[in-house]
């Protein structure tokens, strides 16, 4: 079993865990770190294959790629958090109510 | 096919331009209005006149817009659809008048006149469609610019009026659509008139051939009020009485009865549909509307109300025709169409005018309104007989081919049909004709909401009086070249040359 | 020309009128006008007409027996129009009574002078349904009812006259009357056409059993309109049984028989009927029915063949003629004797006598003259009992003679005037009485053919001076006349009826209105219910505004979409839709 | 010995993400997801990716930490117990209710089972598609730098990283928008403590410099831009914290300019090159090193300046009285 | 792919926009109306050149860097790109337009909302890109840029409602975008490159192939808001400002949704099966009655029309199994191919137009009367007919009655269900349209209803309800060019092209 293996079986398991944090979590900020739990899975993912498509360094493309995704999800759940504190401080709802 | 005319247009556009031209009108410009409004009847009337001569000398008017393969938009010239087209200008011409006379100092009237004149474009529309989508275009079309006429008013009534006027003519659209589609997928681009492509078609597809038919029926059926889908037209009479009148007579009914002409004759062809066996339940169908319509007339005690079930009967006669194969019922079926409408549009017109003169709306208060009404009621009565078949009033005639064509075909349960509804109808009417002259009125209910000379408003009684005489002579000429029935015949004799 | 002016003059006299303030002199004078193309007609021979531009293609012509109707009608609207004119100068709606009138004249010249189907019923349509405001006009109960009852059969007989005629336009292929006889006599269905046309016609001449709005409109009409009701329009429906019957050129034996037995049922039972009631014009109208009868008969038996249209035709015709003047003379009589007083009664009951025996057939009138017609083709007839039928026409003079005895008595009954007058419309009575009796004599009427036929070559006056003749029309006559003597003198035979009929108006009319009524009921009833039943369940639209408009489909559907939207369910679905993804794409 | 280690690491990293959406407490929640940031930085180093590692624990785990702890003073204050719970405390559900809730979780447990099993299953067949790497290195001496990953980052893939500056930037005006507020607000003081001051105004220049470090030895190793922005939004971060709030000093046009000029300058630069007929982003290759040093620099500088705004107004956001409902 | 001609414009039709946006940023709130307002101006008007000089062309690309793919990014704007980018500029043109007048009414209130215009012009931005991508990671980034600039402009009202709205909103786009980014990464672990050009060519089918294609399916239509889906959508396109409204249903939506046509069609073409199609089809399908229903029980405008687009999006996904060919069907027979992408194009862009005149409209009548409860709308005809006729063409539209682009798409619809004989989805097809007319024709009921009391009333500027009226006839004059349109997308690869699905089980996981 090589190294790049063992991440990659942990990225889905990471990917899933995410996956139901978003679905199941209450609280807003459960789920903004569900999601985030979910890209690194995903980015997890990337890189095992940069590791396992390594020549004399591990493929670039993946990393370059991951550090853009990681910028971007950062970026989007700073925003949800920025609506999660909004949403807290009008109503002090902690989590969705599924009313309307 | 080759050559192309703007003349079709230009009779569309004959109404079209003045219908959104008077929605970019003040409200108070009336007479702006009713100028462009009489303009455009007059312009159409004329541009129809001259296509119609042009058309008898042999020249062709098409214009065609391809919107992509196989679909296209397609005016085209023949004698159906001028026929049509001339029952429509013509009684919107007088419809206009009676509609000016009608609203005058009512609400909206920006909005009624500028639909009124797109919902004639539709008419016209109808009438022109060279093709199947084109005609479906149309269609729809005049639903929608019936739609803010029929709503008019604004009551609660009225609104929900609209509504179940909505579902069942949307309803009856979207039924048409699935049946257009179907036709263009199974047979391609089909121009009125090209009755052999389903000919060619009918050893291999004569299942899809049959459901489609039947389709098509459906969506027809909504606008030509076929049982069970005439709900709509009863309850829509709560539109001012000019749209009543121009729905019941020309606009919307007969579309879907056109449309059904323009089906059995000219997408199948006689032949083709008689082989096929698709006649035999709209003969049924359209016979149970016949009585149906006339048995619920009977109970009905509002004036409009009453007159539109009658519509609901009348028109089937229409469908009863076509389905009922050979030259004389079809004849029937065609002249009936204008027959039906001058005929319906008078009564109308009547109704209208007794209503906004006298405010009577109920049948049950029309005692004595012959004596203040005269005129009026005189072309009310002469309807009447009409439409009871009586001759020698324009019913008379259609009925008259109706029977001996069905008598010709051997369908003479048919005859016993149009007895019955024959029977019905002067159950139905003669009522009104009696009371309006034969009853006192019952002095302290009369007053009169507006005074003047005439018995009613000038534009009010000049309308009435007018389509009451033609009924009287579409029936009394009725032989003469030129008249409806003539040119009925041409038409009907035409479709089962070929 | 003329035959237009026919139509169209008493139309424009009928709105000419109708504009005539009341009390104006000069209506009657109008309508005499207005008949004038018609008695042109009647009299001279005018090549007929085609109208291509009306109705259907309008032909116009005439034939002998349709000429002597013509003239016949003529006269009666000549003289009911003139009457009117006076009679009813100041009755406050003759502007509307003239309406109907004319319009009424128009329709029943237009019917005699068409010669194909479309105008033939157009005009008869138009007769009968302006004659309708004849009826109604005076607007009493028993009035309205009438014109009720005349309308319903009216339209009942329309629709079997317009099927009658789809099938013999269509088994004829033409629209021209005279093609629709041989026509009916080649097709199978021929003698079902006839029959429907007996019906529809039917109901005009009054023949049994569909006579019973008769008594009762008739009667309910002013004068001069019953006058033409029973002298001119009834005949209207004979006009149009001699168009369908294909005379002498089929054998119908049933139908034949048929017809034959429901007139003679009509000439004695009506002749009963009317006997025994208490106002003259019913009695008259009950008359009418009877004589009918009789020209039922007549052309019954030239279903069964052997006699020749042209023979018997005009034959019905002339009978016709002589019932309608004499009819028309009573109808109109009835209004006399409350005005005519003095010395000028003395005439009015010459006249009615004269019109009285007329109906008879007694000598010296033209009632011999068609009653021997009559006999002449009954004899003739090769129909089974034909001696019977001699028997039964002699007995019907006998009733006749005591119906309208009867009539007289009833007239008499009414009180008269004390001072010697004579009301304005007397003189068009008088004129009438001239007219009628005057044409009867004649033999011109009649083509030379049946005129030697009839009389065996003898001419003319050898048969008014039959003793043999004379005598048999004679004694049925005095018998009646005896027998109705002798009934008022003795008390104890006198069981005329004074102030209520014995048989109400229109006899069968209440059997059927007994019978009919539960019936009428429970078809109103059903037919109401089917109208609540599809107005509720047949709306679709009303089946989904009720879903639409419940607040439970919109909770359900609000917390339907509440539950979607949960991220619990959102996963769900998410698993779902990727499981089930998963297992198509395997 | 290094698969175990590796085993061990996923494992953790494994129960670090599971613990931290199971903690009951929200804080509980927070700083495992701190360690479960750190974990997954360490995965990243054993597989070889020190800028992602680098940029994960600066960004993903170190920023975002510290937004989330910024957060929890914000979140319950009383009990950090979770909403649902408390709620449950305070009006006990009905049996039907939690019966309700339970078959759905059951159904999304068994899914989430399925959905692991299929998803692994399909990420061990992955078929080895060889990756970029050859091209990469093929390529390497024409980007101008030295290190593959920055190549990528700033030459090859420019644009994407050109479009991730601007997320940031729109991120940080989609703050705005969430905050409700007008962009010309600017961030208020937050509190003043005096050891907290010190501490911070002794760490600020050497975070600076190793922020520059990192930046210019992103050319030929790990780090780059955006680990140099962390270092320095850091600074504006903590500069904020001890009481100094940067962009409430600067003038307002030179903010806003620090915080557009990465991505301004980025996209002139390839509208320039562009002008000249190249495409867009093409650098000359001569030129290209020192072009990317600029750009690097510059956008490091305004994602700083961008993180560190973003901190500062989701900081403000609870001292900001509720705003009045502005009807739409 | 490189012999292709290239132009500047791609690269343009991205920058421009976010230069502008980063401009206006300098500006004080008038001023950055202003710019904004310009540089929609200048976008939508460079779209439309775009448009043009594609039409001239023929495809063109834009080699960024000037690096071939696979290690560049190449963005490529074929017709079909070309024209979502001009219906794009035509839309967006209007609703910049209409902002500028919607703001400037509010300005005095609200402060009017300067946020909007760089949003709006980074959202703007990303939807060009996506169009233009032909990079599986760049697309990633792109919709991460329209569904931040989205969420941002969904919450721009600061209202409580629209907050939530978008907190639900932004985690649905996250947890897609995650999704799409894992089928993005298992993609690029099999093949080693993110080129859509070149992944057709080197795709293999797999487990791993199926799996990625699961994730960015369902990705994708999270983001799109298909049927199982739709349930960030309604409460965030309802809560947002009126132009935002329009922007977010008229053309955020059919980002995902393009992505995900050209997916199927260009790249997974391998191991996409027929019976798959069916199944996304039939989320269409429930969408489409789903949403019309859950329309017409609405009780506010603004929802009704939130709802009605669940529907809409539902007629795009049905085109999905008609462009799959069953097995054993040759793609040279399956002359329903044209047809359903001359659907789902028309769909796409009738829908923008009606949608965004539907919802401009909504925030007109919510300008006038402070709310938007539909019994409010009584008597609304006489007061702003201009309005309510654009909401009854627009309406029209929807429902899909002629002339309108409605009526095309959905007659091209029929026409492929009808030639390709799946004929179980016509009914959904009537029936959606039945449902649709159902809440049009309530909203109009009510406009021409009189009032039962008389609200107050605010007048609203005039360029609004032009805007609005334009956009309505703007769905059907897309009509008029028809036939030469499909001509010009015949041009582009993918339109008209089919998948052949691969038989049952035939392939899957024999690696």
């Amino acid at each position: 079993m090589e190294t790049y293996q063992i991440y990659i079986l942990t990225s889905a398991v990471l990917f899933v865990i995410g996956m139901g944090g978003v679905f199941m979590a209450r609280h807003f900020i459960k789920k903004i770190i569900a999601t985030i739990i979910m890209g690194g899975g995903v980015f997890l993912c990337f890189v095992s294959f940069a590791q396992r498509d390594a020549l004399t360094f591990a493929d670039p493309v993946p990393h370059a790629l991951v550090i853009t995704g990681i910028v971007v999800a950062v970026a989007s759940a700073a925003f949800a958090l920025a609506l999660a504190r909004r949403i807290y401080q009008l109503t002090g709802e902690e989590s969705f109510t599924n009313d309307k | 096919m080759e050559t192309t005319s703007l003349l079709p247009l230009l009779i569309l556009g004959s109404s079209l331009i003045p219908g959104v031209l008077i929605l970019l009108l003040r409200e108070d410009q009336s007479a702006l209005r009713s100028f462009l409004n009489l303009f455009g009847a007059v312009a159409k009337v004329s541009l129809i006149a001259w296509v119609f001569a042009g058309y008898l000398r042999g020249e062709e008017y098409t214009f065609i817009f391809r919107l992509a393969p196989q679909l296209t938009f397609a005016l085209q010239v023949d004698q159906l659809g001028l026929f049509f087209a001339t029952l429509s200008s013509v009684l919107w011409l007088v419809t206009t008048l009676y509609a000016i006379g009608y609203l005058e100092g009512g609400q909206h009237r920006r909005r009624f006149f500028a639909f009124f004149s797109l919902c004639i474009t539709a008419s016209t529309g109808i009438a022109l469609s060279g093709n199947v989508v084109t005609f479906f275009i149309f269609y729809e079309f005049l639903t929608l610019a019936t739609y803010p006429l029929v709503v008019h008013l604004g009551t609660d009534k009225a609104v929900n009026a609209g509504r179940t006027y909505l579902w069942y003519t949307i309803g009856g659209g979207t039924v048409l659509f699935l049946g257009v589609v179907g036709l263009y997928v199974l047979a391609g681009p089909v121009y009125f008139g090209q009755t052999e492509i389903i000919a060619s078609l009918i050893s291999e597809n004569a299942p899809q051939l049959t459901i489609l038919f039947f389709v098509f029926l459906a969506g027809l059926g909504v606008k030509a009020a076929i049982f069970p889908l005439h709900s709509w037209l009863p309850i829509s009479m709560v539109a001012p009485a000019p749209v009543s009148a121009l729905l019941h007579a020309v606009a919307v009914v007969k579309a879907g009865a056109f449309g059904i002409i323009r089906l059995v004759y000219d997408v199948y062809g006689i032949g083709v549909a008689e082989q096929m066996n698709l006649l035999t339940p709209l003969a049924v169908l359209a016979a149970f509307t016949i009585l149906y319509g006339s048995i619920r007339a009977l109970f009905q005690d509002d004036f409009k109300k009453r007159l539109a079930y009658s519509t609901v009967s009348q028109v089937s006669y229409i469908a009863l025709g076509v389905a009922i194969p050979g030259v004389l019922a079809s004849a029937g079926a065609i002249v009936h169409l204008v027959h039906q409408g001058i005929m319906k549009i008078t009564m109308f017109f009547a109704a209208g005018s007794v209503a906004e003169t006298y405010g009577h709306y109920k049948i049950s208060e029309l005692n004595g309104i012959g004596r203040r009404m005269p005129l009026t009621m005189g072309a009310f009565t002469t309807a009447v007989f009409g439409m009871i078949g009586l001759p020698p009033i324009a019913g008379f005639v259609s009925k008259w081919y109706l029977g001996l064509g069905a008598v010709e075909a051997g369908s003479y349960w048919v005859v016993l049909v149009l007895l019955g509804s024959s029977a019905l109808n002067a159950a139905y009417f003669l009522p009104i004709v009696y009371r309006a002259w034969f009853c006192e009125p019952d002095h302290e209910r009369v007053s009169r909401i507006r005074s003047g000379r005439l018995e009613t408003r000038a534009l009010l009684l000049i309308p009435v009086v007018v389509t009451g005489l033609f009924s009287l002579a579409a029936g009394v000429f009725a032989a003469l070249a030129g008249s409806p029935l003539s040119i009925a015949r041409e038409i009907a004799e035409k479709f089962y040359l070929l | 020309m003329i035959w237009f002016l026919t139509i169209v003059l008493p139309l424009l006299a009928a709105i000419l009128n109708a504009f005539l303030p009341t009390g104006r002199r000069g209506s009657g004078l109008i309508f005499v006008i207005a008949t004038l193309p018609a008695l042109w007609l009647g009299l001279a021979e005018v090549s007929g007409v085609t109208a291509q531009w009306f109705l259907l293609e309008g032909h116009f012509s005439l034939d002998t027996p349709r000429r002597i109707l013509l003239l016949l009608t003529g006269i009666l609207w000549a003289a009911a129009g003139l009457f009117s004119g006076s009679y009813l100068k100041d009755d406050a709606r003759r502007g509307e009574f003239s309406f109907y009138f004319g319009a009424t004249m128009a329709g029943n010249f237009g019917l005699l002078i068409s010669a194909e189907v479309a105008s033939f019923y157009t005009f008869f349509a138009l007769m009968t349904f302006a004659s309708y405001g004849l009826v109604i006009y005076s607007r009493t109960p028993s009035a309205r009812r009438a014109a009720r009852i005349y309308l319903v059969m009216a339209i009942f007989g329309e629709l079997f006259l317009i099927t009658a005629l789809y099938l013999a336009v269509q088994s004829a292929g033409s629209m021209l009357l005279a093609d629709i006889p041989p026509a009916l006599a080649q097709a199978p269905n021929g003698p079902f056409i006839f029959l429907l046309g007996l019906i529809g016609f039917g109901v005009k001449v009054g023949a049994v059993p569909l006579y019973f709005w008769l008594p009762l409109a008739h009667p309910a009409a002013p004068a001069p309109a019953s006058a033409v009701l029973s002298g001119a329009m009834i005949k209207a429906g004979l006009v149009g049984w001699m168009h369908l019957a294909p005379v002498g050129l089929v054998e119908w034996p049933s139908l034949s028989l048929l017809m034959v037995s429901l007139g003679f049922t009509a000439t004695l039972g009506a002749a009963i009927i009317g006997m025994v009631q208490v106002d003259p014009k019913t009695n008259l109208a009950y008359s009418s029915i009877s004589q009918m009868g009789v020209m039922t008969v007549l052309l019954g038996i030239g279903l069964y063949g052997g006699i020749p249209a042209v023979m018997l035709l005009p034959a019905i015709a002339l009978y016709a003629f002589n019932h309608g003047t004499a009819k028309a003379l009573l109808f109109l009589g009835t209004a006399l004797p409350a005005k005519v007083g003095g010395s000028w009664r003395l005439l009015m009951w010459a006249g009615l006598g004269i019109g009285v025996l007329a109906i008879a057939g007694a000598p010296l009138t033209g009632g011999l003259w068609t009653k021997y017609l009559v006999k002449t083709f009954l004899g003739e007839t090769t129909l089974p009992g034909g001696q019977t039928f001699l028997l039964l026409l002699t007995l019907s003079a006998v009733t006749t003679t005591l119906l309208l005895s009867r009539f007289l008595h009833l007239l008499h009954r009414i009180k008269a005037p004390s001072k010697n007058v004579a009301p304005p419309f007397f003189l068009p009575w008088i004129l009438l009485l001239l007219a009628g009796g005057w044409w009867t004599m004649s033999p011109a009427l009649l083509p030379p053919e049946l005129m030697n036929y009839i009389t065996k070559g003898k001419g003319i006056m050898a048969f008014f001076w039959n003793r043999l003749t004379n005598w048999d029309a004679l004694w049925p006559i005095t018998l009646g006349v005896v027998l109705m003597v002798l009934s008022l003198r003795f008390a104890t035979f006198n069981w005329w009826p004074t102030k209520k009929p014995l048989l109400p108006p229109g006899d069968l009319l209440h059997i059927i209105l007994r019978a009919g009524d539960p019936v009428a009921k429970l078809l109103r009833k059903g037919i109401s219910l089917l109208d609540s039943a599809m107005k509720s369940l047949l709306s679709p639209e009303k089946i989904f505004y009720r879903l639409s408009d419940d607040k439970r489909t919109s909770k359900i559907s609000a917390s339907a979409e509440t539950l979607l939207r949960r991220w619990e369910f959102v996963g769900i679905g998410f698993f779902i839709f990727f499981l089930t993804l998963f297992i198509l794409l395997r | 010995m290094s698969v175990l280690i590796d085993l061990l690491l996923a494992i953790l990293t494994v129960y670090l993400a599971l613990q931290c959406l199971l903690a009951q407490r929200l804080s509980q929640s927070v700083f495992l997801f701190f360690a479960f940031g750190l974990a997954l930085a360490l995965a990243w180093v054993r597989l070889g990716a020190v800028d992602v590692a680098i940029t994960e624990a600066a960004i993903a785990a170190g920023f975002m930490g510290v937004l989330f702890l910024d957060a929890l003073r914000d979140f319950s204050p009383a009990v950090s117990e979770n909403q649902e719970d408390l709620k449950a405390v305070q009006n006990p559900p009905s049996k039907n209710a939690t019966k309700s809730l339970l078959l759905p979780r059951l159904a999304l447990g068994l899914g989430l089972g399925l959905f692991l099993l299929i998803a692994l299953e399909a990420v061990w067949k992955t078929p080895d598609g060889g990756g970029l790497t050859a091209a990469a290195v093929a390529l390497l001496p024409e980007s101008g730098v030295e290190h593959p990953v920055t190549a990528v980052l700033l030459n090859f893939r420019a644009y994407d990283t050109w479009l991730e500056i601007g997320v940031i930037l729109l991120g940080l005006l989609a703050i705005y928008a969430a905050g409700g507020i007008n962009l010309y607000r600017k961030p208020g003081v937050a509190a003043k403590d005096p050891l907290l001051r010190q501490v911070i105004l002794f760490s600020t220049p050497v975070l600076f410099l190793f922020g520059a470090f990192l930046l210019y030895f992103g050319k030929t190793g790990p780090g780059g831009a955006f680990q140099a922005a962390v270092l320095w939004g850091a600074i504006g971060i903590m500069l904020h914290l001890g009481g100094w709030p940067v962009f409430a000093v600067l003038p307002r046009w030179l903010g806003q300019l620090i915080l557009t000029l990465g991505l301004g300058f980025f996209l002139v630069l390839g509208f320039l090159f562009m002008a000249r007929g190249d495409a867009l982003f093409e650098y000359p290759p001569a030129y290209a090193g020192i072009l990317i040093l600029i750009v690097e620099t510059l956008a490091a500088i305004s994602i700083a300046a961008a993180l560190t705004t973003i901190y500062a107004n989701i900081n403000q956001m609870q001292e900001e009285p509720k705003q009045n409902e502005s009807t739409t | 792919m490189t012999d292709l001609p290239t132009s500047p414009f791609p690269a343009l039709l991205v920058g421009l926009p976010i230069l502008v946006a980063t401009l206006s940023l300098f500006f004080r709130p008038r001023g950055k109306a202003v710019v904004g307002l310009m540089g929609c101006l200048l976008t939508g008007g460079l779209g439309l050149i775009a448009l043009v000089e594609v039409m001239q062309q023929g495809t063109v690309i834009h080699i960024l860097g000037g690096w071939d793919p696979p290690l560049g990014i190449l963005l490529r704007m074929d017709s079909l790109a070309a024209v979502f980018i001009g219906m794009t500029a035509v839309v967006g043109v209007f609703i910049s337009l209409y902002a500028w007048w919607f703001f400037r009414a509010r300005e005095a209130t609200n402060g009017g909302f300067p946020l909007f215009w760089p949003l709006w012009l980074f959202l703007w931005a990303g939807l060009n890109g996506l169009f233009l991508s032909n990079d599986l990671f760049n697309l990633f980034v792109t919709i991460e840029v329209i569904g931040m600039s989205a969420v941002a402009l969904a919450v721009l009202s600061g209202k409580t409602a629209a907050q939530i709205a978008g907190l639900r909103y932004l985690l649905a786009a996250i947890t897609g975008s995650m999704a799409y980014l894992f089928g993005v990464a298992l993609i690029y672990g099999s093949t080693g490159t993110l080129d859509l050009g070149l992944l057709r060519q080197v795709l293999e089918p797999g487990a791993t192939t199926t799996f990625a294609l699961l994730v960015i399916t369902l990705g994708l239509m999270i983001k799109m808001a298909g049927f199982p889906f739709h349930f960030w959508l309604p409460p965030a396109h309802s809560s947002a400002l009126a132009p935002v409204s329009a922007l977010l249903s008229a053309l955020v939506v059919k980002g995902a949704f393009y992505i995900l046509l050209r997916l199927w069609m260009e790249v997974f073409g391998v191991s996409i099966t027929f019976s798959a199609g069916q199944l996304i089809g039939l989320a269409g399908a429930i969408a489409v009655i789903w949403g019309s229903w859950q329309a017409f029980m609405q009780t506010s405008l603004k929802l009704i029309v939130a709802h009605s687009s669940v529907a809409q999006l539902g007629y795009l996904l049905m085109i999905f199994p008609l462009l799959i060919l069953a097995p054993g069907v040759a793609a040279g027979s399956a002359d329903w191919l044209s047809p359903a992408w001359t659907a789902g194009v028309y769909q796409v862009m009738a829908h923008a137009f009606a949608k965004a005149s539907f919802f401009l409209s909504a925030g007109i009548i919510i300008m006038a009367l402070g709310h938007d409860h539909k019994g409010s709308l009584r008597d609304l005809a006489s007061r702003m007919p201009m309005t309510v006729m654009a909401i009854g063409i627009a309406g029209v539209s929807l429902i899909g009655l002629p002339p309108s682009g409605g009526f095309f798409a959905k007659w091209m619809l029929l026409k492929g269900i009808f030639l390709s004989g799946q004929w179980w989805w016509a009914p959904v097809v009537l029936a959606g349209s039945f449902l649709t007319a159902g809440y049009v024709f309530m909203l109009l009921r009510l406009a021409f209803a009189t009032a039962r009391e008389k609200e107050p009333f605010r007048p609203v500027p005039k360029g609004l309800e032009v805007c609005a009226l334009l956009l309505a006839l703007g769905s059907f004059l897309i009509v008029l060019p028809a036939e030469y349109l499909i001509q010009f997308l015949e041009s582009s690869e993918a339109f008209g092209s089919g998948i052949q699905s691969i038989m049952e089980g035939g392939t899957y996981g024999n690696d």
